[in-house]
């Protein structure tokens, strides 16, 4: 496939050069044809990446108090994937995952109400940060547990086999979450039921503290399809034009029919594991590694393309990021505003009626 | 017609499937001719392995992928031959199941049903025996309930599969062979059930659930042939907990004896006898409460040992007869 | 010298480190400049990584893997930064390490430490906040431990790594400003070990454990300066339990309010009233036992909610003052 | 290597012809040279086979009551292992263990006693078939819950490497159990701290009344291996000289500090799953393949070579069945005699001393 990244031998095990962070600083190279789409990625990544650096600096301010994992750096699968699915099709994430719900088009207000645990909050402002539901923009719930959705994923996956509508169900997770037992359990049993889900691994190299150096013998885990019998693709996950074909070819696959498909998509984050500061304190890898992974910014190389294409002028760029910056501003502004849940409620919610 | 406990089981199943199609079972055993007892025999063959599914040895997964299914419109029960096998799903049951309507502000709800099966003694030991309900109905957000009879064990797994909230259901392998006349299945709201006096008295109240209300039943059958009159209470919905009718049954008896076959701290007995202490001023009791428990220790293999690891009729009439005062030794 | 209570853990992980080489420490974060406080800073610099082991992802292999070793000569603990976590580890503690000395019928035994800590507050919501230490309590087999102070926190950790049973050590994040001066680590024999009364008093009996025990102390303190005078005790050792000295206390007071962090049904507060009222003839209750608990919910993010959510100082004055008749409204 | 199985194509996902039950059911290959342990092999297959059909018997009986899972059929693994073993090694099996039980040298009055509940048993009758316990053997610990001493067993590896003995330790386990995360998660461990420990799997085709087919999407579990970057064996589970040589040089390698190892023993039960019977009822595969997968027998094939290379006579192979048969007989007659444990002992042996 020609949007594969250069380095994939197809050795399962090995990342090769994605792994280098003096590679891939480049452009990434634009489709034939319509534009249209390329142009909205764009506007989404910068969008999600105002919003997470606003939630960053709300953190440091003191102003949103629970967990923020934020995926600065991360933005293009997110916005690949979504870009690929339709209505019916349920997504899946974990703690990381305020990007999957701005990329399906969750809005910007629901997403900080939430982190300021506001009512108006995508999850009513009971699930903070890390849990979040949005039925209607088919993210059907991300939380922390590490490899816990990957399960719930495959089973929504099931129910969509049985409705037999064609919806395919997306489970988004970490490298580390490769290391639960359950993600293995969840591979076996989506490819020995044949169920339409797509596994999407976004491999940033880093579990919490720890570099997957530590934690695997091997630091590409599409080696994990191959033994649960999967088919898979290795993706520049810092290029949203390789991630979205990618996943395009994936999802009419599973689609028609074929059974689970497995993509791990390479890429790095900039902040901390959790929280707005750097995580520079974790280890020579990191140490070294951010500033050089900073230069593999999906947008910056997205634009780049653009710009050098006449696709974009600079002027429109300053104005998309802009517009993205006053779009967050005014919904923390009215989020800030807006209330509370009620503390009468706090036992509304735990059974269909009162007990 | 004559049913029993396990037949009972198979036609709340049975039923589940004919009128309800989003409900579907999914679990280890259940293509095997042998592996849940007579509970779920030939659901396969009477509605199709793509509703009645058998799976890999992978509880946490399983259990995970039919709360998938219960979040995407679907009533799955998921089913665990034994409490100890289930107990590698308990994230899945307890952070993710008891939790994601309230952590998502009720905007979506779980109407999953966990079948957990008692299969403890044939001399099966400390890995194939655990029951540890008390450790299910500690959890805010689950519903856990236990039939003590046929109906029951028919009414609440249908109750349990149409509530929309998590369940926890538990049969015991003991059970299976009581029997009980059935008419047809109702459809009752499981958030109306709770415990019931399942035999009238005013002496003590003896209070259980599953197997142990058996023991319970069985002991009041002993003791009225000579002369006590024990009230007898089936707690059935031991989450969440409804004391009530247990408080009322003590305020009248003045003594209550809890009888449980899991283990002793933290367990269901202990609680019932918090409940009832809590809610009664103390000049209300005649005499201490006790609780009557499993064996403080795994299960063992070897029958002497085992036969006295388990609480027995015996020991419930014992226990009863101490308290009223009719027998002197404790 | 004043140490802190998460500077005393690492205390206690230094001693052991120092002075018996079959010990070593495994979980995740254990590299990490911040994930487990300041619990363990700099115990892989200064024992080397060897012995002090980060790891994947993978809580239930690492806890078996800790059992193996200890089966084979060594005193692991180890370590999960949270309850919530270690929950996937549920098989390995209770089916496995609870149970392998008995089912081998004493012939190994298993010097294993498992540290959960309850991390909770800080709007971190439903998966991040759970305590469960009331589950590990229901299994025999286990000794489940829950220091409340500095000097706790570390010579319980000592003597449950010394001791030859599986123990389950749970500290709280809550508790790691609290300050004490300690003197050098003695090594106690952990069977030795259980409640204690920390505060005397005669007007009721306050029972907490951990945290709990913390918000006793402190409504105690409150409640002096207003003229009363309750006796709190800390239960340091969960499992097995030893009542007697809360119920000699509450023989003494006649009034028992247990306070725990953990949810209500088959909780700790409530084994707390069982216990006390199995054992004391009603008469000697001059009131009503009562319990204060974490709400009945998983935890809210929402500050206002959380705020209400996790039992305070105030709770346990107000309630006291209730019990103890010099508040009217309950 | 010479011994290997000609079907093996390095091809980790699949068995090919080692599952096709009308295959290898000729003579197994004698190694050249000194034949002293082979005879002992067969000498210790027959023992066990003959105290396995013993206890079924008893279970038929209604002598035995607590759950016996019979290796009848798969005595070869057990063996061929033990033999490649020495003292410091460390051994853990699952519920289908009494055959790994008897081929490190545990006494067959040791097993009887146990599964009769007697306090001479093995387990001193706290433990049943299912859970034997035999550390003067090597036999560290066999317990049912499906996977459950995978992790232990690293475990035991990692301590062995802390010891700096050398020693290893094995983990035997079925196919079923590489459904279960836990193995997975073990895999890592052991493959990232490079332990010396061996896995085992006794890939019999089926766990419970399912064949693979129905669980996994290949039928060789060796693809895990590789996943997890692990060097790995497939060898005929019912050729105990093959079994042995791959093993022989596995452990010699993790013994000199060159990490885990994999071997997939391909084998088949002739009982049921749990008793005497043989289970004919629980799908075609194996309604059909049994009586095939009896001409596979592990003892008639290795007899069949020694018989042909004049290395055994008739009457001398009558000769080991009869021996091994009185064995168990007596053993069974004395463990009949003894004591079961006293019930004031029932609370003894929870922990290290009363509460
Ligand atoms: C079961 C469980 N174990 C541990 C944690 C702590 N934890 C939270 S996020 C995380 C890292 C996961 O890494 P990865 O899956 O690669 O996601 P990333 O943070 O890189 O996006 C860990 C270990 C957890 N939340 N859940
Ligand atoms: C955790 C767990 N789940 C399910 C079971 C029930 N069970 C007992 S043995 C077994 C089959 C395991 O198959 P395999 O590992 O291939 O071993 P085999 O029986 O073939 O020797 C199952 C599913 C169990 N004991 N433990
Ligand atoms: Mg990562
Ligand atoms: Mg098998």
């Amino acid at each position: 496939m020609a949007t594969r990244a250069e380095s994939d031998t197809r050795d399962s095990a090995r990342l090769l050069d994605l792994a280098d962070p003096e590679r891939f600083h480049g452009q990434v190279r634009l489709p034939d044809g319509d534009l249209s789409w390329v142009k909205s990625a764009l506007a989404h990544m910068i969008l999600i990446r105002a919003a997470e650096e606003k939630i960053g600096n709300l953190v440091s301010e003191g102003r949103v108090r629970c967990p923020c994992h934020l995926a600065i750096g991360q933005e293009a699968p997110a916005v690949a994937v979504a870009s690929c699915l339709r209505k019916g099709d349920r997504v899946f994430g974990a703690h990381r995952s305020h990007g999957h719900y701005l990329a399906l088009g969750g809005s910007v207000h629901g997403l900080i109400a939430e982190v300021l645990g506001k009512v108006t909050g995508v999850s009513r402002g009971m699930g903070g940060s890390m849990h979040l539901l949005d039925i209607t923009h088919g993210l059907y719930g991300t939380v922390p547990i590490v490899g816990a959705t990957i399960p719930i994923a495959v089973g929504s996956a099931l129910a969509a086999k049985m409705d037999g509508q064609g919806a395919v169900a997306v489970s988004f997770f970490g490298d580390g979450a490769t290391e639960e037992g359950v993600f293995h359990e969840s591979m076996n049993l989506a490819a020995t039921f044949e169920l339409p889900v797509l596994f999407f691994c976004e491999n940033n190299l880093f579990s919490s503290h720890l570099h997957i150096g530590l934690r695997q013998p091997a630091d590409s885990v599409s080696r994990f399809a191959e033994a649960h019998q999967m088919t898979w693709d290795r993706v520049d996950g810092n290029d949203v034009i390789a991630c979205r074909e990618a996943t395009n070819a994936a999802v009419a696959n599973i689609r028609s029919g074929s059974g689970p498909h497995f993509i791990e998509a390479v890429t790095y984050r900039w902040r901390g594991h959790v929280g707005p500061s750097e995580d520079d304190d974790v280890g020579v890898e990191r140490q070294e590694g951010l500033a050089r992974w900073k230069l593999r910014d999906p947008i910056r190389r997205l634009a780049d393309a653009m710009l050098d294409a006449s696709q974009l002028g600079e002027d429109h760029l300053e104005a998309l990021w802009a517009e993205a910056r006053a779009e967050v501003d005014a919904a923390c502004e009215a989020a800030s505003k807006d209330r509370y849940p009620r503390t009468e409620d706090l036992l509304n919610f735990l059974y269909t009626s009162a007990p | 017609m004559t049913v029993s406990y396990g037949g009972a089981i198979r036609e709340g199943f049975a039923h589940l499937l004919e009128n309800h199609e989003e409900v579907f079972a999914i679990g280890q055993g259940l293509w095997s001719p042998w592996y849940v007892g007579n509970s779920m025999t030939d659901l396969d063959a009477d509605f199709g392995r793509a509703r009645v599914i058998d799976t890999p040895v992978s509880e946490l997964a399983c259990t995970g992928a039919a709360l998938g299914a219960a979040l995407s419109g679907y009533r799955p029960i998921v089913i665990h031959p034994r409490i100890d096998f289930m107990l590698l799903a308990v994230d899945q049951i307890v952070t993710q199941a008891a939790k994601w309507r309230f952590m998502f502000g009720g905007q979506v709800s779980v109407p999953l049903t966990v079948r957990g099966i008692i299969n403890r003694g044939g001399e099966q030991g400390a890995q194939h025996s655990q029951a540890l309900h008390s450790w299910f109905a500690h959890v805010p957000g689950l519903r856990v309930v236990m039939p003590s009879t046929p109906s029951d064990a028919r009414d609440l797994l249908v109750a349990s599969v149409l509530c929309d909230d998590p369940v926890i259901y538990i049969d015991d392998r003991w059970l299976y062979g009581e029997e009980d006349d059935l008419g047809p299945t109702p459809e009752v709201d499981l958030r109306q059930e709770g415990p019931r006096v399942v035999h009238e008295g005013r002496d003590l109240t003896l209070v259980g659930c599953g197997y142990s209300t058996s023991l319970c039943r069985q002991a009041a059958e002993r003791m009225a042939a000579a002369g006590l009159d024990p009230e007898v209470i089936d707690l059935r919905v031991l989450n969440p907990l409804a004391p009530s009718v247990i408080v009322e049954s003590v305020r009248k008896t003045g003594r209550l004896l809890a009888v449980d076959g899991d283990w002793t701290t933290c367990g269901m007995a202990g609680e019932i006898i918090a409940c009832v202490t809590e809610a009664l001023d103390p000049g209300a009791l005649r005499s201490r409460p006790s609780r009557l428990t499993l064996t403080d220790a795994p299960a063992p293999t070897s029958g002497p040992l085992e036969r006295i690891y388990y609480p027995t009729v015996d020991d419930v009439v014992h226990r009863a007869e101490t308290l009223v005062g009719v027998r002197q030794d404790s």
